[in-house]
């Protein structure tokens, strides 16, 4: 993480308004490649519209997203998405009446080279596409810890396994960053020590990722660097130790920062 | 596993037909295919009806070449493609040697086919399209008028109406087309001209943007084609509307008694074609036909206002019947050559069967007399120039 | 497994004309069989992208007027003093333009629609339909209107000697039942193909499709236009059996029919259509065969729609056991134990 | 110009009917999220309950048009409960089929009981229309119209202004937080179904005189319901009221001045375009995505 590397994300005075009331306000801030940056901030301080905006599920009232040199602004999420930026959803989200290989299969949409001719008339490309599709997708599952589930139908899967699976399917795009919206909530101890775990592995094979969670605990523990969002405003900014010693936060925290963005 | 809910689907099927398989064969079967349900359903039962009358008369007397006569009549739910089913099962499962049917224009062109492909005769009772008889199918024996020979038995009217310029208001379906097109072509060919054409769709309630488009076009008559129902609301939205015009409906299927039971006041004026006009029977050609089938049909409490629909059921087995007996037996190709020979004493008339379309492949067509009457405070009259 | 039991039931379809001889017989098969090829059409849309179409039944209509336009040939007047017109064509060929003219009119449909999505979708394809219905019925010098499009020619394959007529039903019915063949197998394969995963995926949860980089709008409209193609050769033949064509041809009750053949079957299971095309297809003439009022008929036949709704709310094979279903994981044992090196390095 | 004049007011007296077809249609839409299939049998059904009331019973014709409605309501709670109360959270289109079913039973039972003939109703009114100078129109016609818009006010006010609709709002907004506010969900939906079926009888009842009674009656007036209501933007009252008025100008003009063959088809054209343009409907406010 040193301080040369190249910037792979800039937010640039980004706010979102509803009608009247501001859901973010002004916000900027960069994230450099291999870091693992965490977003946080009391409920509605913002942060799931801004991940909405960076992914292109929410267009943005002003302000620029760039993404490695791309302005995302205006381009639709699939298109993001094939830009390697891939994000996760708060709630659990898996397409529940599949199979778990199902799932991921699914999400190695992108990598197959088959057309619809080769579909229609099962031609060699098709196999093969179908083959290395299926290879891939038993990788991530081994990766991710799932091979045993395969056969399931994610639906009925533990809640945490499910979170698993929404992370198997955003690495089954092959991001370049990944965007983790409350990956551990609703997890107990020994599945959020496992997801950090994962986390770490990830964040190794060189993926630059940006979370948004609550358990400050687990955010101090894999973060190399905080942004803390309250009322739409980024309020302050920057490693572990001194948010956790920083006045402003602890008051939003405490609920006391009543002064209106 | 997944055969199987077909199998037993067809088993069901098959029992099903073992139901109407189980009919007394010392009977001869007529078919009958008619709009018994869906958009026409009101006209259909009174044909149906009418020919149940024919039916049970027909059986009292005798019935034919020693035995009893069977309708066997299927709703043909004024869907073509039920049409098309109702014959095919008509003819190939109970296996009747001629049909009566199939009430509108667009269900008769649909079982059309059907008839050449069986080489099974049918009774048109109804329909009033050309197409029907100039098509080229030689299975075809029709005793309703076409449009254009209504149109041109009207021609003399033209003039003793004194009809200077003309509007229409019709269905835009076979029905309404074609007699808008015949009669107004009848009519340039008479002097007259004619102001707005202007189409409703079958099932519209509305009329009042037509109304005002006619009422601008001062036309001094407005010809109308549709069924009763739509009749009825024309005659009390152009009252509403001030629409000052001669109201004449034509197509012969308006039952001028349920007009004034149900537009009253603003049926009053109005001119109707008649097929059979019940009010004075005597003016028909076999007075006593007419009054004995509306005696039944009255007996049987029938609605009065089913009449002039009813008769051309009861006319269709007569002719049916004829066409079984002058062939001294009951199979299609005898019945058919032998309906070029019958002459049936009948409501419309003295129903035969001319020669129309293609040489070789001809159908026939009967020839009946049209009726216009009109109605005065509540009364249907004879129309006397 | 599964396949087995469909080739066998193939097979034993095929052998029907053998030993069935009713005509009558044949005609509801045949008929039948035509709607369960538009209720297989209609379940690549309802079963697999999960978008209701209540229009569908204008993509079989246009598939029966072209066919029928092209086999009869026509001419218009485009400009006052300028017409087009068509010279008649084989029937063959007719039905193949039904197929190219059904699938046009589902991409540009597709692409117009499905800026809406539930039941603003339903209402705009319920519209749709309408609106082509009454251009048929008021385009008169082209659709002849509600004169209807009759003789339309038989179709007929090869020529002199080895020509093959399709007028009877024996041979029909064969027809009828290798395009079904032929529609099943493509949506099989679609369904259980890259693009059909794609389907179901934006079915299941839309925007976690498009997260993982899926264009939904594009496989939205492949649907659409694969899905109208199939329903256009439905019409076609439909055209070529009954040999008229009228406007009714788009009524709503046609694509009721359809709907009703796929969710009592069982949507997005490929089976389905088939289950539930054959229930309803023989309901109406066991009715029939009832003689029971016809008003009451129809009662029965929609207390039926009810309950089937009631007690089998996912339809008839997912009831029987799901295995039929076109998103069975079959791949999945196998392929799981395939080993290979982690992506993530 | 006399003609423009005539249609401009036969539109807004045809506006007022479409309107109050719209309504009932919409508020189950927007609070039930189903598509009512059987609206136009509720309508029939109201006109048919008049022509018994009026032409065999006898009663008085202002009092019949009360009964009808309510008999209305009583029929749509009782299919509520009947049909829809154990299949809420089933997807649209399972409900969906359940009233295409209802439908098919609803009118073949009106075909088998009162035959396929038209039955007319009299009405006490003036067989002479009321007339302004080169215009006129039906005093049944004017009556419907008043009545109309003061049935579409009532049913205003009870949305915007009672507790009974202070809650159906809620449901509307957001079902769930509305059930942890202790509002009885199927309560609303029993009472939003019956109000939409009342709303339809009443129609009936009014426009049955005006017309002929027949079984499929209720098949142009749901299909012009759903234009209506597709216009002014699915579960708005105002839209659907303003929708009303809207398609009834467009078909009047729209036959008048381009062709009547395509009276019918104008609404649907319009919704295509209005969906093509704004997808929400002409009126609806915009939806948040994601």
């Amino acid at each position: 993480m040193s301080a040369s590397a190249e910037t792979i994300l800039s937010i640039e005075h980004v706010a979102v308004h509803f009608g009247g009331l501001v859901a973010v306000s002004d916000m900027t801030f960069d994230v450099k490649r291999g870091e693992v940056v965490g977003l946080i901030g009391p409920n509605g301080a913002g942060k799931t519209t801004a991940f909405n905006v960076i992914t292109g599920f929410q267009r943005q009232t002003s302000g620029e997203v760039l993404y490695r040199s791309h302005r995302l602004t205006g381009m639709k999420p699939h298109e993001i998405a094939r830009l390697g930026l891939v994000r996760t959803f708060q709630r659990t989200s898996v397409f529940k009446e599949r199979s778990v290989f199902e799932n991921v299969l699914t999400g190695l949409h992108c990598s197959g080279r088959s057309n619809l001719w080769d579909t229609l008339l099962r031609s060699r490309r098709e196999k093969s596409s179908e083959h290395e599709l299926a290879d891939a997708a038993n990788e991530i599952l081994r990766f991710i810890g799932l091979e045993r589930r395969a056969g399931e139908a994610a639906g009925i899967l533990p809640y945490g396994e499910q979170r698993l699976i929404g992370v198997a399917l955003a690495l089954a795009v092959k991001p370049t960053m990944l965007l983790l919206d409350e990956p551990v909530s609703g997890m107990n101890q020994a599945e959020t020590a496992r997801f950090v775990k994962l986390l770490e592995k990830i964040s190794a094979s060189g993926v630059t990722i940006l979370l948004v969670e609550h358990d400050m605990p687990m955010v101090m523990q894999v973060c190399n660097r905080i942004v803390v969002l309250n009322y739409g405003r980024i309020i302050a900014e920057g490693a572990p130790a001194e948010i956790q010693s920083n006045p402003e936060v602890i008051r939003a925290y405490l609920g006391q920062g009543k002064k209106r963005a | 596993m997944r055969k199987l809910p077909g199998l037993m689907a067809t088993a069901v099927f098959l029992t099903g037909f073992v139901v109407t398989g189980a009919y007394a064969q010392e009977t001869i079967k007529i078919g009958v295919t008619q709009p018994l349900t869906g958009a026409f359903a009101a006209s259909g039962n009174y044909v149906a009806q009418g020919a149940k009358i024919a039916e049970e008369e027909i059986n009292q007397a005798g019935g034919v070449l020693g035995k009893k006569i069977q309708l066997i009549t299927e709703d043909n739910k004024s869907n073509p493609t039920e049409a098309v089913s109702t014959v095919e099962k008509l003819i190939t499962k109970d296996k009747v040697p001629v049909l009566i049917g199939a009430w509108s224009s667009t269900l008769t062109l649909a079982v059309m086919p059907k008839l050449e492909e069986y080489k099974v005769p049918m009774i048109v009772e109804t329909s009033s399209s050309g197409k029907i008889t100039t098509s080229g199918n030689p299975y075809i024996f029709r005793i309703s008028p076409t449009s254009a020979m209504e149109a041109k038995a009207f021609q003399p009217l033209v003039k003793k109406m004194g009809i200077k310029k003309a509007s229409f208001l019709y269905t835009n379906n076979d029905f309404g087309i074609g007699s808008a097109n015949e009669y107004s072509n009848m009519l340039k060919t008479n002097g007259a001209t004619v102001g707005v054409m202007e189409t409703m769709d079958p099932k519209a309630t509305d009329f009042s943007a037509q109304l005002a488009k006619i009422k601008a076009s001062g036309s001094d008559t407005l010809f109308v084609t549709t069924a009763v129902e739509q009749l009825t609301l024309i005659l009390k939205q152009a009252k509403e509307q001030q629409v000052k015009v001669r109201i004449i409906s034509c197509g012969g299927s308006n039952s001028p008694d349920q007009l004034i039971e149900q537009a009253g006041d603003a049926a009053n004026g109005s001119y109707h074609t008649a097929f059979f006009p019940p009010w004075f029977p005597e003016v028909t050609k076999n007075p006593e036909v007419s009054k004995r089938y509306m005696a039944e049909w009255k007996k049987r409490g029938h609605n009065v206002g089913g009449l002039t629909e009813g008769f051309r059921g009861f006319d269709g087995v007569y002719v049916a019947v004829a066409g079984i007996k002058a062939a001294g037996k009951a199979e299609p190709e005898a019945i058919r050559a032998a309906l070029w020979g019958v002459t049936v004493k009948g409501i419309y008339g003295d129903i035969h069967f001319n020669k129309e379309g293609p040489a070789g492949k001809e159908s026939g067509q009967n020839v009946p007399v049209v009726y216009l009457v009109t109605i005065t405070n509540g009364k249907v009259v004879k129309t006397s120039f | 497994m599964s396949r087995y039991f469909g080739w066998l039931l193939v097979a034993f379809l095929a052998s029907v004309p053998l030993w069935m001889h009713d005509f009558y017989f044949l005609h509801v098969l045949i008929t039948t069989g035509i709607f369960i090829i538009a209720a297989m059409s209609l379940n690549l849309l309802l079963g697999y992208t999960g978008q209701l179409s209540l229009g569908h039944v204008a993509f079989f209509g246009i598939g029966a007027y072209t066919s029928a336009l092209v086999s009869l040939g026509f001419q218009i007047h485009v400009l006052p003093d300028f017409t087009i017109g068509l010279a008649p064509k084989p029937a063959w060929f007719a039905m193949l333009a039904a197929v190219a003219v059904a699938g046009l009119t589902g991409y540009a449909i597709g692409k117009l629609s499905f800026r809406v999505r539930g039941a603003y979708f339903v209402i705009v394809s319920i519209s749709f339909a309408e609106v082509v219905r009454l251009v048929a019925v008021n385009w008169v010098e082209l659709t002849q209107g509600p004169m209807a499009l009759n003789n339309i020619p038989v179709l007929r394959l090869g020529a002199g000697p080895l020509e093959l007529s399709f007028l009877r039903k024996p041979e029909f019915y064969l027809l009828v039942l290798a395009v079904a063949v032929v529609c099943y197998v493509v949506i099989a394969r679609l369904v259980n193909s890259r693009a059909g995963r794609a389907m179901i995926a934006l079915r299941e949860n839309e925007s976690l499709a498009t997260s993982v980089g899926i264009d939904v709008t594009h496989y939205l409209v492949l649907a659409t236009v694969v899905s109208a193609a199939i329903a256009g050769v439905a019409g076609a033949l439909y055209a070529h059996y009954i040999r008229i064509v009228d406007p009714d041809i788009f009524l709503f009750i046609y694509t009721v029919t359809m709907v009703i053949m796929v969710i009592t079957g069982g949507k997005g299971t490929l089976a389905g259509p088939i289950v539930g095309g054959a229930l309803f297809g023989f309901v109406p003439e066991i009715l029939r065969a009832m003689e029971i009022e016809p008003e009451l008929q129809w009662v029965v036949y929609g207390v039926l729609m009810i309950l089937v709704v009631y007690f089998l709310p996912r339809g008839i094979v997912p009831a029987i056991g799901g295995y039929f279903s076109g998103q069975k994981s079959g791949g999945t044992a196998e392929a799981a134990t395939t080993a290979a090196e982690p992506v993530q390095k | 110009m006399d003609e423009l004049f005539q249609h401009f007011l036969n539109a807004i007296i045809l506006g007022g009917t479409y309107a109050l077809l719209g309504i009932g249609l919409t508020l189950i839409f927007g609070i039930m999220r189903v598509v009512n299939f059987t609206h136009g049998e509720l309508y029939a059904f109201g006109a048919y309950c008049m022509y018994a009331l009026v032409m065999i019973f006898h009663v008085n014709f202002f009092l019949a048009l009360a009964l009808a409605m309510a008999m209305g309501i009583l029929m749509g709670a009782a299919l509520e409960m009947l049909l829809l109360n154990r299949l809420r959270g089933a997807d649209i289109d399972t409900t969906m089929l359940v009233m295409i079913g209802a439908w098919i039973v609803m009118q073949n039972m009106e075909q088998f009981i009162w035959s396929g003939v038209a039955l007319s109703i009299n009405s006490p009114f003036p067989a002479n229309p009321l007339v302004l100078g080169p215009l006129s129109v039906s005093w049944n016609r004017v009556y419907v119209f008043i009545i109309a818009l003061a049935l579409i006010g009532a049913t205003y006010y009870l949305v915007n202004r009672t507790r009974l609709g202070k809650a159906m709002r809620a449901t509307f907004q957001d079902r769930d937080t509305a059930a942890l506010m202790g509002i009885r969900i199927d309560r609303i939906h029993t009472a939003t179904f019956a109000l939409g079926s009342g709303l339809a009888a009443a129609a009936g009842a009014l426009l049955g005189p005006v017309f002929v009674v027949t079984p499929t009656m209720g098949d142009l007036a749901a299909s012009k319901a759903f234009a209506i209501v597709i216009l002014g933007g699915l579960g708005n009252i105002t839209g659907a009221t303003l929708g009303g008025f809207i398609l009834a100008f467009v078909e009047e003009l729209g036959a008048g001045y381009i062709s009547s063959g395509y009276r019918d088809a104008m609404g649907f054209l319009l919704i295509i375009l209005i969906l093509l343009m704004r997808p929400t409907g002409l009126f609806a406010q915009k939806e948040r995505i994601g």
